[in-house]
């Protein structure tokens, strides 16, 4: 249904811009087509946990390995979120000049890591995807990136395939417990429905997936690989990577540690709740005393990331709804901040906040974007991050003992760190005098990073304007689950 | 006939691990190769005494010996070839000329 | 056990050439004594061989041993070096540790040994007579269960390709000789 | 009259063995004939003739799952003719790849060449269909004598021939310790016939440590930890085509027919031989892998690569049920290919440069893209990235451990697969990320390099993908 | 639908179209269409008003006046299995409070666009400018009429944004760029305590709904049903109704500047002078006051110890604030301080006062001094606007005998400082008579304390006053002159509000209870505030009518006392020291280091111990065949060993 791949045989840059761009919208068109459908559909009465599922493509069939795939209001959600971050990816890199076709094969072979991570309902073809997303990072980052470029794209990977490990051991636990009857399966919503595996190995396995996933989420202490891999990364792969790639690491932490290993995560919740909880106000800390812009937003990301995994650990409607709300939010806000970034250091040449000052005036609509992107990021209202936030706040208060209390409230404090820092940048970068005389002569933003910027904004301001369809469609989905 | 298999066990044990040590020690390859000649020689004894001692009916061992005396030849024929050869190299059959891969 | 019966000495006797024999063509400095050595033990264990009756394996053991392998050392050795010119000297760290690994080795070995009960076959005595030729050829060129047939083609193969081999690699390179 | 008609009624189910043999003795005669004139075709013809016999291969099949002959000495299955096609396909690979290197620097022996391989290859047969340890003993030294020969090929090179000294030394006394196994045996279980020494179980400490010895014999062939130390300086001495015979075919051999001897012969152990096996992975892998971090030289590299992937491909042996076994060859079949296309573009570069370093591959995709690309495709299949062939054997040979509830071997394993991925990333950094003020030259590949390139990039990219490879293998393989 | 919703519509898409298409319009076209777009939503707000309080429209059947909700719009759905009510909706709740706010809001809004037309005029930006004040527009009437307390805390966010972009008007200044910032966070920071106590409130009542939460229940003298299920529930020695509302209050306090959250108004001003008078002065700040005064029966049945809290808070903050503006010397700031002790005025006001019929005078007081405070504060800050325009600087060194030159400035100045001073018969002198009032009834500290604030306020007011159009004439650089028209008659049309606004029967429109109700001025405190009122303007007389010594000797002979009240009492450099030195350089920084060393390094030394090991141990593979056959054997006697024996 998604795997579209593009081979391209043509030299002409250009040539190979415009397929890319053709298919970025063809893949946008196709998912807000899916979303309108399956909203539709539900409208009028589907009440599958799944729709659009296949029958299983028996792939492997004595270990019982299926290409099924299928979605749910999560997963449409997320299908959007990478679509819009991939087409807006396709304009914000538009201008790369070295090596352009293959950067974009590898751009692609992300992209379908990610779209079929999402649709997957099998196990096996999901982590497949999973590492499919993964590896193009080295060479993306690697290749395309600047300053400690290899070191980053080395540590980014590593530390990814060591989560990896954990999340295989996770997975292989949860095929040998998949079934009463022996009838293996890595298929989830049979897993979920036989419930076979015993606590005492749930209590082993949960811990190993939802790490493996953490890593990818980011949870602090597992999270230092984002702050240099973003910063080494090409923007429109800080774009993906942060704004979709991060996010499998929820999805991959609710749709298989948490959905197929309830009770554990029931009584385990806690130890990530510290976990996750650190790395919300950890991460805005952290940001606050940063000098280059994308590692402000990088421990941002930290900080939002683990967010989404602390949301999803109370364990409620609200407050998951509010968790995959916050992916999505996220996602896109965290796209445009980094589709900016890479914006202004390609003109400055520098991202070093000290150096820069009175942006707004040189390129107006470059300021006025981040300070749109800004204000999302510290949940204005209008903006999706607002409604992320509070849907996750107000779920987050259903636990009424003193921990989560309290965690909660440290959660709370973080609204009011990340104004600081994102008025911190703000205010030195996009306002004040002109710092560097050079500066005065650079130019504002050029057609296609407009089409990139806004595109992402009114995605933005779309969720957090209208959020209502969203967070009904997610919570539908999430219904389901608890079941 | 009423030694205990046990001494032949210990003579061809004994052997073997002389063989091992003079491999260990040797600085001649030729040298180090006599030392295998003195494991296999070892190994054949407890072939050909197990078979006389505790299965005297069917003649595995004694034939297993004999192929392993076959083998050896055609293995040391193939190994004083490759000595050669490393002395047409080197210019010497020491031990330690051989020591440039490493690492 | 008798000790001094006639089996116990002649066992006693070619145990302990064998031993001591090995023992020094394994430490002697000069190498040519070292093959020489080596062929008293082979010769010793042709004896051997010998005495618990099996002849056609102790003239194998004394053609292709004695007469084949210990001749090519010697050509081996005096092809690539002048005779007996130069000793080996082996430091004492070497000996240390190789000491200590064939010493533990000797005694894992016969411990374990030592703790399993052989049984020996109560009719090993009366099959001590030599082992005729004729039931030597029919287990090499037989079919049957414990006949050998396949193995001896097998080898066939085996020693074709070493001497191939052999030769490949022992031959002087034909562009450097032109 | 009778035994002639048991004679050929042994030898009819050996259809892969003597068509080999026939092949081998067309070789030789080939090679006797031909003259210096007619060098030029035996190559094509010696390639053609395997090539006969590998198709050849692929028709067979026995009508039930287990047959032997002359009386139990020799066994097969469609298991076992499955494996030994999976070596003619490798061989045929390195033959291709060997081509130029003999065209050029090996023309006076190229015929030699083939036969020795082709005897190691049979050799590799009966170690596989073997069913007594006489004929699995021919076999192992075939399979290993006349390669120490082939090590030392390169006769104007010093590595070459130390190589070759260090293997037929430790390859001689391996066989040694094995040998001493094999006595003990002998000795305990009063047969050497495989499934005759299976009911003969005592559990005594002899066997016990004989088995071991044994292992330490197999631990050789498959280079495991610490039975692997002449791997390194072999593969970088060796000619390259040998090299990448001795680091697939060797060892893919030596893996299946000690999976074999262990369900069958040593079935009643399991528990001890699975507890030492859990260790040698351990430390197999780890070792393998933190040495080849260093490697400087890409040779040298793949020998201690090839070390810790032998430590992953026991993860299928460890467990000693049918998926094991079915994982095991999968993975086998896998790294063939992944593990050839890497040396056929080092023996590419190296047959026309004579650049084997790994900074000599600085900036190579900038002069040439397609083997770059190629060598890329490799290191990621053997670190286990999907959509590569080598994601797929990996993720079935940690769930054939899993299966026994190893949990921690497979995620020490997996955490191993870390160290492993990075370095197979510096080979990849080298080539794309890394410039270079003096890169390879573009390369034109003779043909029978492109087929084999050509071949071996196919199957890392599809093979994954079509189940019935796996799916076949999983039908026919059996387990304790 | 109802045309109520062009109320909030018509700003929001002024926004939007100015914001967005602002560029290719000329500074004059998008001024006169935000202002036309405004003018429309004031008729719209009056006509609503008219309907409420003059047509049966307002009134319910028992002719107390009606609550109603024009509609209503889920836009979030936050419910769960527990709480299945908990929707954050969008609506428009219409009762005598929000009604009035629609006016002060719309007629103060009104007067800013016109006004600004002048005084903004040429400046960088302008069209920027508009759609910022429609922004800010939308969202403090979408504020003043929300239905729950969630589209409230939106409403409240975005007000304070639009406040924030206010400020940093002239961002190239980096002293606006940091007040800006510091407006931001501060009120930020208290908005976090009015989520958690939204948070708390919400869980406990399983709702957000203001009426749900507001409703009374006449016979208990209890709020309402949804507080029964949270009584009992203690924390740290208060119950939790009490912590959600002090929590919600200090939401408000942040908003209204209330000490300690009140650092950042005196420095906001430096956004434009109009912007000023809208937003810190007469509209936004008042928004703590209006969300007090929103959820005055919870305060007052559930958590009466937090109103006292609130009572002594605000009478605090007004006399520190009136103490302060003494001392000032930029004009600007004198306002600034003086609007922080009016809606600290405000605040006692609401903390005073009782529930129903003539208890309830502190809340109708407060709610007309809201009112009469946006007008007269208004005239104040645009009269500064005008003189400021007129001699280019804030500070009143600059100034002095204006009144010669600016005679329609000087003439609405005066009459809102009589006003704020509480002479009779202007605005001030009523809504302040009842403040005054209710504070007896209630407390005599506190009315001792806000008559002496009074007093103060009188005071600095004049002295104000006089040192602009009085005192010597400074050097000019060029003659002051008269503002333009457009400047001059928004202030004469907020002076006529500000005179006659306090004949209004507030009374009978604004009460606790929705019952109207008859107050009379209470002769012998409103006398006594007078003459306190006047004592102020007298001394400010004899101190600055003329340019004389005494301020001076009177500034020595308490030196210490006179530097801390014009530093303000260094709560600023608290606050600086708190957020640089310990919350950047200690926690932050701690923090950054602490990733950058101990967690990144660890995953650092993982690498670096891999390869270390990996070097070191190369040895190990010496090339020496002999060592391998060692290596072998050992593994081989090791392994035996360790299978037998161990």
């Amino acid at each position: 249904m998604m795997a579209i791949i593009f081979c391209i045989n043509g030299e002409k840059k250009n040539l190979i811009r415009m397929v890319m761009a053709a298919g970025a919208l063809a893949m946008l068109g196709t998912s807000v087509y899916l979303t309108l459908d399956f909203l539709a559909q539900r409208e009028a009465g589907a009440t599958a946990e799944f729709l659009y599922c296949n029958d299983p493509i028996p792939w492997y069939e004595t270990l019982n390995i299926n290409y099924s795939v299928g979605v749910d209001g999560i997963s449409v959600a997320m299908l959007l979120l990478s679509t819009i971050v991939v087409t807006t990816g396709v304009f914000a890199s538009w201008g790369l000049e070295k090596l352009t076709k293959e950067y974009f094969l590898w751009f692609l072979m992300l992209s379908l890591g990610v779209f079929g991570f999402f649709i997957s309902i099998d196990l096996f073809t999901m982590f497949l995807f999973y590492e499919v997303a993964l590896i193009p990072m080295y060479l993306l980052i690697g290749l395309w990136g600047t300053g400690r470029k290899e070191y980053s794209a080395m540590k980014l990977t590593l530390m990814l395939m060591g989560g990896s490990a954990f999340l295989m051991v996770g997975i292989f636990g949860i095929y040998y417990y998949s079934s009463m009857d022996g009838n293996l399966t890595f298929n989830i919503l049979e897993i979920a429905k036989n419930h076979a595996m015993p606590i005492d190995k749930q209590m082993i396995f949960f811990p190993l997936t939802f790490v493996g996933f953490g890593v990818l989420g980011a949870m602090f202490p597992f999270h230092t690989w984002s702050p240099d891999g973003h910063a080494s990364a090409p923007t429109a792969v800080s774009m993906l990577h942060a704004g979709v790639l991060m996010k499998l690491g929820g999805y991959g932490c609710f749709r298989i540690a948490m959905y197929l290993m309830p009770e554990a995560a029931d009584q385990l919740a806690w130890i990530f709740i510290i976990l996750t909880g650190t790395s919300v106000v950890y991460g805005a800390f952290s940001a606050c005393v940063q000098n280059d812009l994308k590692y402000i937003n990088a421990y941002s990301s930290v900080s939002h990331c683990g967010l989404v995994l602390f949301a999803l650990l109370m364990m409620n409607k609200t407050a998951m709804t509010g968790a995959i709300l916050q992916m999505v939010s996220h996602g896109l806000m965290t796209a445009l901040f980094f589709a900016l970034i890479g914006m202004i250091y390609g003109r400055t040449h520098t991202r070093d906040i000290r150096e820069m000052g009175g942006l707004m005036k040189i390129m107006p609509v470059l300021g006025v974007c981040y300070v749109i992107a800004g204000m999302a990021s510290l949940g204005l209202p209008g903006l999706s991050g607002f409604v992320a936030e509070m849907t996750v706040f107000v779920g987050a208060f259903e636990h009424s003992d003193l921990f989560h209390r309290f965690f909660v409230i440290a959660g709370c404090t973080s609204i009011v760190i990340t104004a600081v820092y994102i008025l911190r940048v703000v205010g030195k970068v996009l306002f004040g005098p002109v710092q560097d005389k050079h500066h005065e002569q650079l130019t504002d933003a050029c057609w296609y990073e407009k089409v990139a910027a806004f595109g992402l904004i009114i995605a933005i301001a779309g969720i957090g304007l209208a959020p209502l369809w969203l967070s009904n469609m997610i919570s539908d989905g999430i219904m389901n689950m608890l079941k | 006939m009423n030694i205990p298999v046990e001494y032949f066990l210990v003579l061809s044990t004994l052997l073997f691990f002389i063989g091992v040590f003079g491999f260990i020690v040797r600085k001649n390859l030729i040298g180090i190769l006599m030392s295998i000649e003195l494991v296999l020689n070892a190994v054949n004894i407890n072939f050909v005494v197990f078979n006389r001692f505790l299965y005297p009916d069917k003649l595995e061992g004694f034939i297993y010996g004999l192929f392993v005396i076959i083998v050896a030849a055609a293995e040391t024929a193939v190994a004083i070839a490759i000595i050669i050869n490393v002395y047409r190299n080197m210019k010497n059959i020491d031990v330690n000329s051989i020591k440039e891969l490493k690492n | 056990m008798d000790l001094l019966s006639a089996n116990n000495i002649i066992f006693f006797l070619l145990a302990t050439i064998i031993l001591v024999f090995g023992f020094l063509s394994v430490t002697t400095t000069k190498i040519l004594r070292a093959a020489t050595y080596l062929f008293f033990v082979l010769f010793a264990i042709a004896g051997l061989y010998l005495f618990l009756s099996y002849e056609f394996l102790a003239a194998v053991q004394l053609s292709v041993y004695a007469g084949g392998i210990v001749v090519l050392f010697v050509f081996a050795i005096l092809l690539v070096k002048n005779l007996g010119e130069e000793t080996e000297k082996v430091s004492f760290q070497k000996k240390l540790v190789g000491g200590i690994a064939s010493l533990a080795g000797v005694a894992v070995a016969l411990i374990t040994a030592f703790n399993y009960g052989f049984i020996q076959n109560e009719t090993a005595d009366e099959a001590a007579n030599a082992v005729d030729m004729q039931a030597v050829g029919n287990a090499l060129m037989g079919v049957e269960k414990y006949q050998y047939l396949l193995p001896f083609e097998a080898s066939s193969i085996l020693l074709l390709a070493c001497i191939i081999g052999s030769v490949v690699v022992a031959q002087k390179n034909k562009e450097e000789k032109r | 009259m009778d035994i002639i008609k048991e004679f050929y009624s042994g030898f009819s189910i050996m259809n892969q063995e003597v068509s080999l043999v026939l092949v081998l003795v067309f070789v030789l005669l080939a090679d006797l004939f031909c003259g210096e004139k007619g060098k030029k075709y035996l190559q094509l013809l010696a390639i053609a003739a395997f090539a006969l016999n590998v198709v050849y291969g692929f028709t067979l099949k026995v009508d039930s799952t287990y047959q032997d002959s002359f009386a139990g000495m020799y066994v097969t299955s469609d298991m076992h003719i499955l494996v030994k096609n999976i070596l003619n396909v490798g061989t045929l690979l390195v033959f291709f790849f060997a081509h130029y290197w003999n065209e050029h620097e090996n023309r006076s022996q190229s015929g030699e060449f083939y036969f020795l391989m082709l005897s190691t290859l049979l050799g590799m047969y009966l170690m596989i269909s073997s069913g007594n340890f006489l004929l699995f003993y021919i076999g192992l030294e075939t399979a290993s004598i006349p390669m120490a020969a082939m090590v030392a090929f390169n006769k104007k090179a010093h590595e070459s021939a130390e190589a070759a000294a260090k293997y037929i030394l430790t390859a001689a006394f391996s066989s040694g310790v094995m040998l001493f196994g094999i006595s003990l045996i002998y000795g305990t279980y009063g047969t050497l016939y495989y499934n005759e020494a299976a009911n003969a179980f005592l559990a005594e400490p002899l066997q016990i440590m004989a088995m071991i010895f044994f292992m330490a014999g197999m631990g050789f062939k498959i280079s495991l930890v610490p039975f692997h130390l002449w791997t390194a300086d072999t593969y970088q001495g060796a000619p390259t085509p040998v090299t990448a015979y001795l680091s697939v075919m060797s060892k893919g051999a030596a893996v299946f027919s000690f999976l074999y001897i262990l369900i069958t012969v040593f079935r009643n152990y399991a528990e001890t031989w699975q507890n030492i096996l859990w260790w040698i992975i351990v430390v197999t892998i780890t070792v393998g892998n933190l040495f080849a971090i260093r490697q400087k030289n890409l040779k040298r590299f793949l020998a201690f690569s090839s070390i810790s992937q032998a430590g992953y491909i026991l993860l299928g042996v460890i467990a000693g049920t049918p998926q094991g076994m079915a994982a095991t060859v999968f993975y086998i079949f896998i790294y063939l290919f992944t593990n050839l296309a890497a040396f056929g573009i080092i023996s590419n570069i190296e047959n026309q440069t004579g650049k084997v370093g790994m900074d000599d591959y600085n900036g190579l995709y900038s002069t040439n893209p397609k083997l770059a690309v190629i060598m890329m495709l490799a290191m990621f299949s053997l670190g286990g990235i999907p959509f590569f062939a080598g994601f797929f054997s990996k993720f079935f040979i940690f769930l054939a451990a899993t299966q026994k509830e190893m949990y921690l071997l497979v995620f020490i394993a997996l955490l191993n697969t870390i160290i492993s991925l990075f370095y197979y990333l510096l080979v990849v950094k080298a080539m794309f990320i890394k410039e270079s003020t003096n890169p390879i030259k573009p390369i034109k590949s003779d043909a029978m390099s492109v087929i084999g390139l050509a071949i071996c990039t196919i199957g890392m990219i599809v093979l994954g993908f079509i189940s019935p490879i796996y799916e076949y293998m999983s039908s026919i393989s059996f387990g304790i | 639908m109802d045309y109520t919703i062009l109320l909030l519509a018509i700003p929001f898409l002024m926004f939007l179209i100015i914001g967005l298409l602002g560029y290719k319009m000329t500074p004059k076209f998008s001024g006169l269409l935000g202002s036309a777009g405004l003018a429309v939503v004031t008729a719209l707000a009056y006509y609503t008003a008219y309907r409420y309080f003059f047509t049966e429209f307002g009134q319910a059947a028992d002719g107390a006046r009606e609550t109603i909700v024009m509609f209503n719009y889920t836009w979030l759905d936050l419910s769960n299995a527990s709480r299945p009510d908990l929707m954050i909706q969008i609506g428009m709740l219409l009762d005598p409070i929000s009604v009035m706010m629609l006016v002060v809001i719309t007629t103060v809004s009104m007067m800013v666009h016109i006004y600004s037309m002048g005084y903004m005029h040429g400046e960088e930006g302008f069209q920027r400018y508009y759609a910022v004040l429609s922004l800010f527009t939308f969202a403090m009437l979408g504020l003043v009429v929300a239905t729950n307390i969630f589209q409230m805390y939106i409403f409240w966010e975005l007000v304070g944004v639009s406040s924030f972009l206010l400020i940093s008007f002239y961002f190239t200044k980096p002293s606006a760029v940091r007040a800006a910032k510091k407006a931001f966070i501060v009120t930020r920071f208290a908005d976090m305590f009015f989520l958690i106590g939204i948070l708390i409130l919400s869980y406990y009542t399983k709702t957000f709904d203001f009426l749900k939460l507001t409703a009374v229940d006449p016979e208990a003298q209890h709020a309402t049903l949804v507080f029964s299920t949270m009584g009992g529930k203690m924390f740290m020695g208060l119950s939790v109704t009490s912590i959600a509302l002090l929590l919600i209050f200090l939401g408000g306090a942040g908003k209204s500047a209330m000490f300690p959250f009140h650092i950042w108004l005196p420095d906001a001003m430096e956004g434009p002078t109009p912007a000023s008078a809208l937003i810190h002065a007469a509209t936004m700040v008042v928004a703590g006051v209006f969300l007090v005064a929103r959820l005055f029966p919870v305060y007052f049945f559930e958590a009466p110890d937090v109103l006292h809290i609130i009572a002594y808070i605000g009478g605090f903050t007004s006399l520190f604030a009136a103490i302060i503006a003494c001392t000032q010397t930029d004009i600007k700031r004198v306002l600034a301080f003086s609007t922080i002790s009016q809606i600290a005025y405000m605040m006692v006001a609401l903390g005073v006062s009782g529930f129903g019929g003539h208890d309830g005078l502190g809340f109708t007081a407060s709610m007309w001094h809201l009112f009469t405070h946006a007008m007269f504060k208004a005239t104040l800050f645009m009269a500064a606007g005008c003189i400021i325009h007129a001699v280019h600087s804030n500070e009143m060194d600059a100034m002095g005998g204006l009144r010669h030159y600016m005679k329609k400035t000087y003439y609405t100045f005066g009459i809102a400082c009589f006003a704020i001073a509480g002479i009779f018969p202007l605005s001030g002198f009523f809504s302040k008579d009842e403040i005054l009032v209710a504070a007896f009834e209630a407390d005599k500290i506190l009315y001792f304390c806000q008559t002496f604030v009074a007093g103060l306020t009188a005071f600095y007011m004049f002295r104000l006053f006089f040192r602009i159009f009085f005192y010597n004439e400074p050097k000019f650089e060029h003659t002051p002159h008269e503002a333009p028209a457009n400047m001059w008659v928004p202030l004469c049309i907020l002076s006529v509000f500000t005179i006659f606004s306090g004949w209004f029967p507030f009374s009978k429109w604004i009460s606790t209870d929705l019952i109207g109700y008859d107050i009379h001025t209470v002769w012998p405190i409103a006398i006594g505030s007078t003459v306190v009122a006047l004592i102020g303007i007298g001394t400010a007389y004899v101190l600055y009518y003329k340019k004389n010594d005494i301020p001076d000797r009177i500034a020595n002979t308490c030196k210490s006392f006179y530097t801390w009240a014009s530093h303000r009492f260094y709560i600023d450099e608290v606050y600086l020291f708190i957020t640089n030195k310990i919350i950047f350089g200690g926690i932050c920084a701690a923090i950054a280091w602490f990733d950058r060393h101990i967690i990144d390094g660890f995953m650092d030394l993982l690498g670096w111990t891999t390869n270390t090991v990996s070097e070191e141990t190369k040895e190990i593979q010496s090339g020496s065949v002999q060592q391998y056959a060692w290596v072998f054997i050992m593994g081989v006697i090791t392994i035996v060993t360790l299978a037998l024996y161990l």
